[in-house]
């Protein structure tokens, strides 16, 4: 158990937190025909949007309901009614999914009562799954925001359980797993013959692909009618620590769950998988056999970089859990972390002796003090990289100053096999050739060095 | 809303010197700029993040936002103004305000408590303390306490006073500026202020914008005395009384500004943009020619001509191999203001073809211009939904998009090349070799030969043709008995 | 067709070329149970072994007939039937793959003819299938040892055409194919219901994977059995041009042959996809409409960094042409491109306007001359990367400075994708922040600065 | 073969300073040391890689190999040895010779035109031209190429005549060492030679462990005049004549070379160690003696002494908090020659176990130490099978393997933690701040948590046990309707 240490200030230095509604509105977009609907100031979604767009390369179909100067003062149910019809007249979502922001939640309006009427009143809105998540700026960070919308989603869209549907399986998806990362996952849960029903599936709308037309929500995620039999699972898979409220909101239905706190390291991989054989009750298929010999020789080949590898992380709780726990079974040491939010248990099982609650300059000072080598965390820590001369895997969200980080895939054996190879070629690539400066040592007399002749004539 | 922000926003819609105001009846104008937001359908920016875009450039202040997480974290960090001197401002500061905090009403005393923390950790030129929506709400005396904390740290605290729900991003750029001349600006004097000391205001040295202009300015021997806001020191700004000359550029929203320093301190102003060959060669000749009206010696404006000539001959000739490259392009411009109408008559000029331009943010005379350039109304729209511009280049109804980012998507997702003329993009495409990178951008995207294999069908669609350079399918020759050797 | 150029020289600076015996080491290294055999001086199978076992990072079971002063005068044979004895013994292989080198070659001995009749002899060898390539050191490179290599495996060990077996095809994977590419290729085939025999199979022998026995031989790689029955598939699909004669004497046995120059880049694979689409009779499957629905995204994402992209490449001829195909194909210039060898019609095909058969100083100047902006070569080009601070993409052979150069793949949509997501971002990776001096700008006035002062007493 | 290269060949191999040859009959040492290889199982370089192997650190020379691609494109930039000057060694220069050459005979005609080339280009202190096995049996006459080529561009041009076949690497080692003294040393004279000045022979500065060393000789006002062949330059081979002592590390195979200066320049030699504390100090104090008995100050003994028990101190002092992460640790050493003896004690003294050694190219004097150290011979072993060290290790019967590249992935693939003391280690381990480097390079591997994983079962394998922190298996909970807020 690390020693969670809350910094005594007031000034934040370089955030490493992404706010909650933010998180909420990726995890709506991982359901099929959504738009995100932040309720707040039309800026609060136009960051975000920003964010997102920058991350993703992809338009973002978020919208907000424009609180202004009166609204802001006397309540906000109207402009959500009116969202929904202008979102249904113009782009015809399937989900709308709410995420309240700071501005609302400072009021307290009972939103989530004013909109439980307003649907019962607006009857021709049932075409529109409509879901209310509270994530108020002010408590925890994009993971919490995350978790919010996924238990929003459960409460109102599954109902009780029924018969069990033989190989049906829940997977429910943590912030911290990357589209390529959730297909992966989803790909071994597969791989049993189960079938998943992947909760949020970002993979399918947030993976990066041309599509053949436009449209103002997202395309592809998971199906409405899919999350109404999450029910009847044979059992809730539960990747992260912070999906673990909606892994027992589905337990309370009927449906028993186990909870992952990483799927990245042979170690965490192997329990998933073992998981796996039980639900299914099959040998695990060849394929995976094979990724699995392949992580352990890929362990071989890397554990000369990883071994003793002084490692600086700021990271989300289940994110920081799953990597720096690999790491640290590589035989690397966390020396310096910082994490967002002390919500989820997961920030205390960040194996260091002490998890700072707090921002970049948090880290940049404990990576300096504790003479760390890599950093691991996301875009903005690249200032702080460069100023410490570290080399910088990027991780977690935003990761805007590189391409293509919805494929990076960490999860798994083979997740975990290109993460090791990520990390031991960072450090590789900052090799510099040894000097006798290096060593206190002096150089040769200068009497001993060739003086290049003028070119011979000939 | 406090009292004082409601007087300044009030004065913020009600400018006199705004050319769109201008145009307007009186009953019009009364009502301000502001267009109400339609929930479900709007978008852009807040005031907040309004004020931080024109102030955050200033590059040796602390930029403090008072707000829970999401204001600065989702915010900080995201533009590509450049500086040549400290680096302060791409460090994101914010009070981070908790649950905790507000409903404890501890706001006041946090900001006040990080304010100190900063001036300690950073020894910042000023903070500028950005009030947001939560610290509004709950009614922190932001001001009050930007006082008291200037007057113990011996540092100036400015407060910004723009929460995101009074308006819109454009709002928030005028009550930055508006703080800037209530606060900071004649508060510093300079060591020699000379006859050719300018102001630039609304260029925010994206990628270096400013740096493709000042060698000019160097070579006339004007100086760059205040700027707001790209490279800028704050000096620069408590300076800005002493310069004879502002040049606002590209930017309705500056224009408060401009006037607030012509009506206290006499300066004169003028709008121009370096955007283009020939409104460079503009803009450098207003300059010289007021500077002229106002002490400067009259041989500058000889040198200007004399540099302009050889500019434009410079450019048009690094121009030239280029127009056989672009000639008979369809560019479709989707962007504000006239920071786009400065390069359309030299896309022209190179043979390409200006086919749609957006009109927001467009003044009548914007609009004037556009009409005169292009021969016709024909081609202007208002704003054009996602879908349909996207029907539109999907149907390779233009060869390239230019506009900023947010319309990106719209054009690469219908196969279509964009260029990127906003405040995101990475490449600086001010003054003559600017323009110069602009056509370069423009040839790379237009003539990129993955558009052709974006558009070809998959193999599994219909239409699907075997490729030009089709594998070499050798015929089975059972009978043949080629004589391989047989190791 | 590119123009191509044989620099008027004695000296060759920093070779790019890696020989073809070792080209043929690693073809054999694809069979199963295979140890590969060098007919000549212990030193040439040390090197090879050395070079190897840098890139894979793995025991690489490769044998000498350790010829000596007397043997390098009377001829080898006896070297030869001596060294099988000794391998039967000591690892029991089922396959040994010979191949000569530059010593044996030179005294021009029909080591062939000998060999054939020893093996005659020999009935006891019987258990052990052998076979022999002339790849003297001389002629040509490891492309060049690989294909003479395949086909000495087809001359030896495929018998004349029967009955065609319906859904089998042999896939000929040439040189320039990771082992992770060559799973993808195959990949690729059997998603079309097609059972391909890959040959050789690298990506089951040098894939690097832990297994639970020490052998002396390959463990993985394409069957014996299998080999045999090549000359009954519908077609032969040959990836890299140097594959053709392989190709062609599969043709010559009854099996239709096409011959895919590249498996990278969007129109490339499309070839591929459509020829699968052909051979097999089926529409392709959702999930490889779904890779090249991501692939087409990414290079939308990342056309901005390729497009006009000044590109210095060394490599063999397919896999120029493979990358460097691809990256024109993307808008990119190649302006400076070396190769090895101009036996293959690849080495025309490569786009550029003209191509250096020569070395690693023939790109160092061509690159700086033209301004490249970034280099794709294998690890020997760190050196000159570092003088002329070029990002450096590694590829080819041997890659011995980034671990896991068996397990990137550049091959096929996916493989594609990586692919340029990796040149982006190597480009991403050099961006640095603009200073006045690169426009010839002043810095503002000192006077303008702000000079800290003492920290404030409170 | 040429007749003076079997000569040379021969003379390598009646070697009366080696120590292995000293101890044998008179019958056996006219035998030589060459074993007849195996084909179909035999390992290791040839001559042609000895002799690079020896010269090719030294970093001023351009090292250029005739022959066809292989021996050159194989071989070059394979290895970790440092410089603190020109980095020239590490291009990779070669003739390249193709069918064509050959066949037409045109091999000597292209070396002359290779090494003017090289000249011109890169301005060598001299170039080193290595014989290879191709050119060697064509007939190229390549002594001849160099004489000509030396005279007419002014630069040195050694040939060094080893090609591959003619025996293994340890015979390239001491081909190469006999080209040094036949052609270069003794042509330059030093400005001020000292009578603290000495050779190192044998050391290659891997990773930089020639400069862990070089501090201590710095301290003592010891000198390295010249070296074989670590951040050597080509001036201090021509002027090895002029040292007063040689030290020989840890290699036969230069012992032929530290003998030849002995005999022509009366210059005195030892072999000597940088690996282990007690090896180093030893050698430190040889040294010092030496240099005294030719004429250094008498003070030089008792400085060395001082400097010793300081540096003995401080290492011991730093590997102290080791011991307890690695004693016990039971190790097998793989390694030719008394590199390894070197560290065998001060493992031991960490209380680690050496439960085996190789005594491959060892000779019957640093078997004796073995027994001396380790208490008997049960322990001692001479080749073994890469099958039966991966069975010894994949039983669990050593918890760690230091030895050479060659057998790295034995002890991997048998999950058995590896330390490289080899010439590819990536780590320098001489003298005392390199054994605190080794011992924390043990600790690093031995202790790495990696190992447990990897030893464990697959969850498919027999055994497979739930791991200690289970996943919470929530139960489920049908009837309970847990109050979930509901929104």
């Amino acid at each position: 158990m690390a020693k969670l240490i809350h910094p005594r200030r007031a000034l934040s230095t370089n955030p490493l937190k992404t706010s909650a509604p933010l998180g909420a509105a990726m995890a709506y977009l991982g359901i099929e025909g959504a738009i995100p609907l932040f309720h707040g100031a039309q800026g609060c979604t136009a960051f975000a949007m920003v964010h997102l767009v920058r991350h993703f390369r992809e338009a973002i179909p978020l919208q907000t309901t424009a609180m202004n100067e009166i609204s802001a003062i006397l309540g906000g149910g109207e402009q959500i009614e009116e969202a929904i019809e202008t979102l249904r007249k113009r782009a015809k979502p399937k989900f709308i999914g709410i995420a309240s922001t700071a501005l609302v939640e400072t009021r307290g309006e009972d939103v989530a009562g004013e909109l439980r009427e307003m649907l019962l009143r607006r009857s021709d809105f049932a075409g529109t799954a409509v879901v209310y998540a509270a994530t108020p700026d002010f408590t925890g960070g994009l993971e919490d925001g995350w978790a919010r919308a996924v238990e929003a989603i459960i409460a109102a869209l599954v109902p009780e359980g029924g018969p069990v549907l033989p190989g049906q399986v829940n997977l429910l998806a943590g912030s911290h797993l990357t589209p390529a990362d959730v297909e992966e996952v989803a790909g071994m849960v597969r791989a049993f013959g189960l079938a998943p029903i992947v909760l949020p599936d970002i993979s399918a709308s947030l993976d990066g692909h041309l599509s053949e037309d436009w449209a103002g929500h997202s395309l592809g995620g998971t199906g409405l009618a899919d999350i109404a039999r999450m029910g009847r699972s044979v059992a809730t898979l539960a990747i992260g620590e912070a999906m673990r409220p909606a892994a027992e909101m589905l337990a309370a239905k009927g449906v028993p769950a186990e909870v992952f706190g990483s799927v990245t390291g042979l170690a965490e991989v192997d329990r998933f998988v073992a998981a796996l054989m039980r639900l299914s009750g099959r040998e695990a298929p060849a394929v995976l056999r094979r990724d699995r010999a392949r992580l352990a020789d890929t362990m071989l080949d890397t554990h000369f970089q990883t071994g003793g590898l002084r490692v600086a992380l700021g990271a989300e709780p289940d994110l920081a859990v799953s990597l720096g726990g690999a790491l640290v079974g590589m035989g690397a040491e966390i020396v310096a972390v910082v994490t967002t939010s002390g919500l989820s248990p997961a920030a205390e099982r960040i194996p260091a002796a002490e998890v700072i609650l707090g921002d970049l300059g948090d880290l940049e000072r404990g990576a300096e003090a504790a003479r760390a080598q890599i950093l691991l965390t996301h875009s903005h820590g690249r200032m702080m990289a460069e100023k410490l001369h570290l080399p910088h895997v990027r991780c977690g969200f935003p990761v805007f100053d590189r391409i293509g980080a919805q494929d990076v895939c960490r999860a798994g054996y083979r997740g975990t096999r290109a993460f090791l190879y990520e990390v031991a070629n960072a450090m590789l690539g900052q090799l510099h050739r040894p000097r006798p400066e290096d060593f206190g040592a002096s150089r040769p007399p200068m009497e001993f060095d060739h003086a290049p002749p003028p070119p011979a004539s000939h | 809303m406090a009292e004082p922000l409601k007087q300044q926003i009030a004065e913020a819609f009600v400018e006199p010197a705004c050319e769109t105001n201008r145009a307007k009846s009186e009953a019009a104008r009364k009502k301000g700029c502001a267009k109400p937001l339609m929930p479900g359908a709007a978008a852009g920016g807040c005031a907040f993040d309004g004020a931080m875009i024109a102030l955050q450039p200033i590059v040796d202040v602390a930029h403090l936002v008072h707000a829970p997480l999401a204001c600065a974290g989702n915010g900080w960090d995201n533009r590509g103004s450049a500086s040549s001197g400290s680096q302060l401002y791409r460090k994101g500061f914010t009070t981070d305000l908790t649950e905790l905090d507000i409903v404890m009403g501890e706001g006041e005393k946090k900001l006040y408590r990080a304010i100190r923390e900063v001036i300690e950790a950073e020894h910042p030129a000023a903070v500028f303390v950005y009030a947001t929506c939560v610290p509004a709400l709950i009614g922190d005396d932001i001001a009050a306490v930007c006082k008291v904390a200037a007057m113990r740290f011996g540092t100036p605290v400015i407060p910004i006073n723009a929460p995101g729900y009074v308006g819109s991003k454009n709002l928030g750029n005028k009550l930055g500026a508006a703080a800037l001349i209530e606060h900071v600006v004649g508060t510093m004097e300079p060591e020699a202020p000379g006859p050719t000391d300018i102001n630039i205001i609304g260029d925010f040295n994206l990628s270096g914008e400013l740096w493709q202009v000042t060698p000019l300015l160097d070579r006339l021997g004007v100086r760059v005395l205040g700027s707001v806001s790209g490279d800028a020191r704050y000096r620069q700004i408590a300076m800005m009384h002493r310069a004879r000359v502002t040049m606002v550029v590209c930017s309705h929203a500056f224009l408060p500004m401009a006037r607030k320093l012509e009506e206290r301190w006499g300066i004169p102003y003028f709008e121009g943009s370096f955007y283009g060959i020939s409104d460079t060669s503009a803009a450098l000749r207003r300059l010289c020619a007021l500077l002229v009206e106002r002490g400067a010696p009259e041989d500058l404006l000889a040198r200007c001509e004399a540099l302009i000539a050889e500019e434009e001959a410079k450019a048009r000739a690094a121009l030239a191999p280029y127009r056989a490259r672009v000639e008979g392009k369809r560019v479709l411009l989707y962007t504000g203001g006239h920071k786009t109408w400065s390069v359309v008559s030299a896309l022209q000029e190179l043979g390409m073809e200006v086919v749609g331009t957006s009109t927001r943010k467009a003044t009548e005379e914007d609009k004037g211009r556009v009409v005169e350039i292009m021969g016709d109304e024909r081609h202007m729209f208002d704003n054009m939904a996602p879908r349909e511009m996207y029907t539109l280049l999907r149907e390779a109804r233009a060869d390239v998009l230019m506009s900023g980012g947010r319309s990106q998507f719209v054009a690469l997702k219908a196969r279509v090349p964009w260029v990127d003329v906003n405040q995101e993009k990475h490449e600086p495409y001010a003054g003559y070799v600017g323009m110069v990178d602009l056509v370069r951008a423009i040839d790379r995207s237009v003539n990129n030969p993955m558009w052709a294999a974006l558009r070809a069908p998959a193999p599994w669609e219909a239409g699907a043709v075997v490729a030009a350079v089709a594998p070499l399918v050798l015929a089975a020759v059972p009978s043949s008995k080629t004589d391989f050797e047989d190791c």
